[in-house]
């Protein structure tokens, strides 16, 4: 074979390392020197965004089903923040929040010191906001706490429900006007739209994560009103509720990083494609 | 007792969906019926990439995927097995070499009675041994990387529940030069399972492969059952259409919506 | 590493499923005299017996309430919410709205129905029908198109999330 | 110990259980209501049981593995260590205290993360080398991938605006469509799954063996 069919064949078999350097590069590069590219915003993230804004009434009483999980902190933690926070910024509401991963209800604190998502001070726990503990078995348990909501004798920090306010007058899941799910497991998603938004028709806001999202577009508008995606969904949820959050300023390296990525797959493509012509010889 | 009214249509097609499977399984033991499971490119793929094996005279690798069959995921690695009972067998009788690996101790004893019994059936005990599966506990995704590399594998077949690491099992296979077929029903892993494999089983093919190889009665009849409620199906969203182009909502109606 | 990872794990949920049993199950019976909650735990206990190999069958009894429950929740709402609902999500109407509206009309139902029937395994793909799953595929890969650049852009910032994390938050090099 | 203790006696257990709640989906039975309220109720606290069994299976495996001197044993010690580690310190403190908060965020936060960080990178880098625009089905795919992904960061809409209007268009239309098939077919699937469960018909199936194995 021809030399620069060599070179093609080299460039084709291309290096992670290089890959990887260069990926580096571009975050570091635009880290330090941030362009601040406006970021846009996809319809989906906007119709979750509106949603909330329709059903999050006052006197509406809300479940945040919050399922983070410390691997994908990242991935979805900053999307799921942006939205609660926007959901307590709601004026008299009354908000459920609950867990059905093990790992969840730390994670939940685990976004509130890491400031991602900020607890108005007139939001008073066991009055406006409370948090259940986690509860076993997935599709089980949805069922369970749409039956009654009452199966939690206490709450998160173990104080029975009766002795909190804001619980009198909510029984069932009929008392709900809006749930909010943040998750990044196929499971719990199907579970709550099924046994919750389902079985009891209430609106329904999605937080996935980033490869979810295309896969359960088939539900959204029609059963789930909206859904954010990943980090990108995070950032542009951030957009809309002006809060200068983290995941803003990541736009510019995600961008830079997409372009060199496409542009390395052609590359790859092309050069394999002219090592097997043998193309070149000039 | 009082029927709840807008849950007729789905208690009217939770009901066939039961009882489709039955009929047909009826049918066809009446000879009344005969199904056959059509043309799946990719089952095709592995005899040639076997065959391709045999020329080459490099050895074939499969792999059950991480789960095991203690989980909802325990279909996917099911069907995963019964393919590979299909595989051991071709290469027993073309006499190539085989190396199967699983990502979960709960399978071990399943594959290795069907490797055995592939190679018995096929009287090539003579080729059969017990480390033709292997359990590469901890650092699965390396093992198998390595694996690919060293034995210089000529087709790398991957059938069986996948999640993160599946990419980079087909780039291991790639850098082998193997022929890669995948096969995975989660939709979210399958795009990286068509950009990087040759020949991919696309959702729930890889179950109508399985049925395929090992031919069950009782199991292609349930696919046939599936088959009539999924040609329903696409009936109903056509003619639905149509109508409500001609402003009749009937379907709608007795959809109870 | 790994280790100290999944031991932390399973270390939880074993808190978790005490306390989920402390309150959830005795706490049951103490408070509201839920002595019914006694069968559930026997129950329960019976999953252990399968490390006791003459006994190991009991266990079938509580998988199999749990299996039992599983299934049927699901089975009865998946055809509401996977199949009636996507049926009638996908039936649209051709007659109005402008070019775009018709196209995608066109799109959503034809799209959708063959990439259904690229499922039917009992039927030969030959012919004008061969054509039609044809489509099903081609529109199937469109989809995983989407997941698949979805997956890159979510991959991508993960990476950045988390390198940036490091240079912010641990090195401290970015303000 | 009898084939009906051991095999049918569960079986018909689980086919009872399971049609009632089905029936009480479809049907207002006051009965059948309760009946199916306090199965849900009891499936919760056989799960918390269930999720304890898979923990303990884990340690049960360490455990041999140190009696048997195994290969890196010392890791499995490290792995029980860390486990009482945390059943104590949960149990004493509670797992809403700052101090086990600390423990967790510092363990299992921060490993898995950049565990997940480094597989991340490494199917990214391996998606880059290994994508091969093969057929017109693949390049429809590479297409798809790149308009989706131009239309969610913001050097695709800096390039061009009609960006964004693609990519919205191809998430809501042709992926609606294509992942709709696919979600459809599944279901169907998945409820003959769960019906032959119930009957018994399934061998593994939702992972348990509920024949004799």
């Amino acid at each position: 074979m021809s030399k620069n069919n060599r070179i093609w064949k080299k460039i084709s078999k291309l290096d992670d390392r290089i890959i990887l350097a260069l990926l580096f590069g571009s975050v570091i590069v635009t880290q330090i020197f941030p362009v601040g590219l406006p970021l846009p915003i996809m319809d989906t993230t906007k119709w979750l965004y509106d949603g909330i804004e329709k059903y999050a009434s006052p006197g509406s009483v809300i479940i945040i089903d919050n399922e983070v999980s410390p691997g994908l902190l990242y991935e979805n933690g900053q999307g799921s923040a942006a939205v609660m926070t926007h959901i307590f910024r709601k004026p008299g509401i009354k908000i459920i929040i609950t867990h059905f991963t093990p790992e969840s209800p730390i994670m939940f604190s685990k976004l509130v010191d890491l400031k991602w998502l900020n607890i108005p001070d007139d939001k008073k726990y066991g009055e406006d906001y409370i948090l259940m503990p986690y509860l076993p078995g997935i599709e089980t348990a949805y069922a369970a706490v749409a039956k009654d909501l009452w199966i939690y004798e206490k709450d998160l920090y173990g104080t029975p429900l009766k002795d909190i306010p804001m619980m009198n007058e909510i029984k069932t899941l009929a008392d709900v006007d809006l749930i909010f799910q943040t998750t990044i497991s196929g499971g719990h998603a199907d579970a709550a739209i099924r046994q919750w938004a389902q079985t009891y028709n209430i609106p329904f806001g999605w937080c996935l994560s980033a490869p979810m999202l295309p896969t359960y577009m088939p539900y959204v508008p029609s059963q789930a009103f909206g859904a954010i995606g990943g980090v990108p969904g995070g950032a542009q949820y951030e957009l809309l509720i002006k809060k200068p959050g983290n995941a803003v300023s990541y736009s510019d390296s995600v961008s830079l990083i997409i372009l060199l990525s496409f542009l390395m797959m052609v590359i790859v493509n092309i050069s394999e494609f002219m090592s097997k012509t043998g193309g070149g010889e000039s | 007792m009082s029927l709840i009214p807008q849950r007729l249509a789905n208690l009217t097609l939770l009901v066939m969906i039961i009882c489709i499977p039955f009929i047909i399984y009826y049918l066809s033991k009446e000879k009344k019926l005969f199904l056959k499971i059509r043309r799946i490119a990719a089952l095709d793929a592995i005899e040639e990439s076997i065959g391709r094996a045999v020329e080459m005279g490099r050895p074939v690798h499969f792999t059950t995927g991480l789960a095991g069959i203690t989980d909802v995921r325990a279909p996917m690695t099911l069907a995963g097995v019964s393919i590979l009972s299909h595989v051991a067998r071709l290469c027993a009788r073309l006499n190539t070499r085989l190396f199967v690996t699983i990502g979960d101790a709960t399978v071990l004893p399943l594959t290795l009675s069907t490797v055995r019994e592939a190679y018995r059936v096929e009287n090539a005990m003579d080729q059969y041994s017990d480390d033709i599966v292997f359990f590469p506990s901890g650092g699965y995704r390396q093992r198998i990387i390595q694996l690919l590399q060293d034995e210089n594998c000529a087709a790398n077949i991957m059938i069986g529940a996948f999640h993160g690491e599946a990419m980079l099992l087909v780039d291991g296979g790639y850098r082998a030069g193997a022929i890669n077929i995948g096969g995975n029903p989660r939709i979210q892993m399958i795009p990286f399972f068509v950009v990087g494999c040759d020949y991919t089983f696309i959702g729930e093919e890889n179950y109508a492969a399985s049925i395929a190889v090992s031919g069950e009665p009782l199991e292609l009849s349930y696919l046939g059952g599936q088959d009539i409620i999924k040609g329903i199906t696409v009936i109903m969203i056509i003619l639905g259409s149509i109508l409500t182009s001609f402003g009749i909502t009937f379907i709608q109606k007795i959809l109870g919506s | 590493m790994q280790n100290l990872l999944i031991g932390a794990t399973i270390g939880h949920a074993i808190i978790m499923s005490i306390k989920t049993l402390q309150d959830n199950a005795i706490g049951k019976i103490a408070l509201n005299g839920r002595f019914d909650i006694i069968i559930p735990l026997a129950l329960g206990a019976m999953l252990f017996s399968r490390f006791i190999p003459k006994y190991n069958w009991l266990d079938r009894y509580g998988v199999g309430i749990m299996v039992a429950i599983g299934a049927s929740l699901s089975m009865s709402r998946m055809v509401d919410t996977d199949i009636i609902n996507q049926i009638t999500a996908s039936i649209a109407s051709l007659s109005y709205g402008d070019l775009i509206n018709f196209i995608n009309a066109i799109i959503i139902i034809f799209g959708t129905t063959s990439s259904i029937a690229y499922f039917i395994f009992t039927k030969e793909q030959k012919g004008s029908y061969g054509l039609f799953t044809r489509i099903g595929r081609i529109v199937m890969m469109v989809a995983f198109g989407a997941v698949f650049g979805s997956s890159l852009v979510g991959r991508a910032s993960y990476f950045v999330t988390t390198i940036s994390f490091i240079l912010r938050d641990w090195l401290g090099i970015i303000a | 110990m009898s084939i009906l203790m051991r095999k049918n006696l569960p079986q018909a257990l689980t086919a009872i259980v399971g049609f009632i709640l089905v029936v009480d989906y479809y049907f207002k039975i006051n009965e059948i209501r309760l009946l199916s309220d306090t199965f849900t109720l009891y499936g919760t606290i056989i799960a918390a049981f269930a999720l304890m069994l898979g923990a303990f299976s884990v340690a049960r495996i360490q455990i041999l593995n140190i009696i048997k001197k195994g290969k890196e044993w010392y890791l499995s010690v490290l792995l029980l260590g860390t486990m009482i580690l945390f059943i104590s310190t949960g149990l004493s403190l509670g797992t809403t205290s700052s101090i086990y908060k600390t423990m967790y965020n510092t363990i299992i936060t921060i490993i898995s993360t950049h565990s997940w960080t480094l597989v991340g990178a490494a199917t990214f880098t391996a998606a880059i080398r290994v994508f091969r625009v093969k057929s017109i089905e693949s390049t429809l795919l590479f297409l798809a991938a790149m308009l989706v992904t131009f239309a969610t960061v913001p050097i695709g809409t800096w390039i061009n605006p009609e960006f964004k209007t693609i990519g919205d268009w191809i998430m809501s239309i042709p992926t609606v469509a294509g992942n709709r098939g696919f979600i459809i077919t599944a279901a169907i699937g998945g409820i003959v799954l769960s019906f032959r469960t119930l009957i018994g018909k399934e061998k593994r199936a939702l992972g348990v063996e509920l024949t004799e194995s």
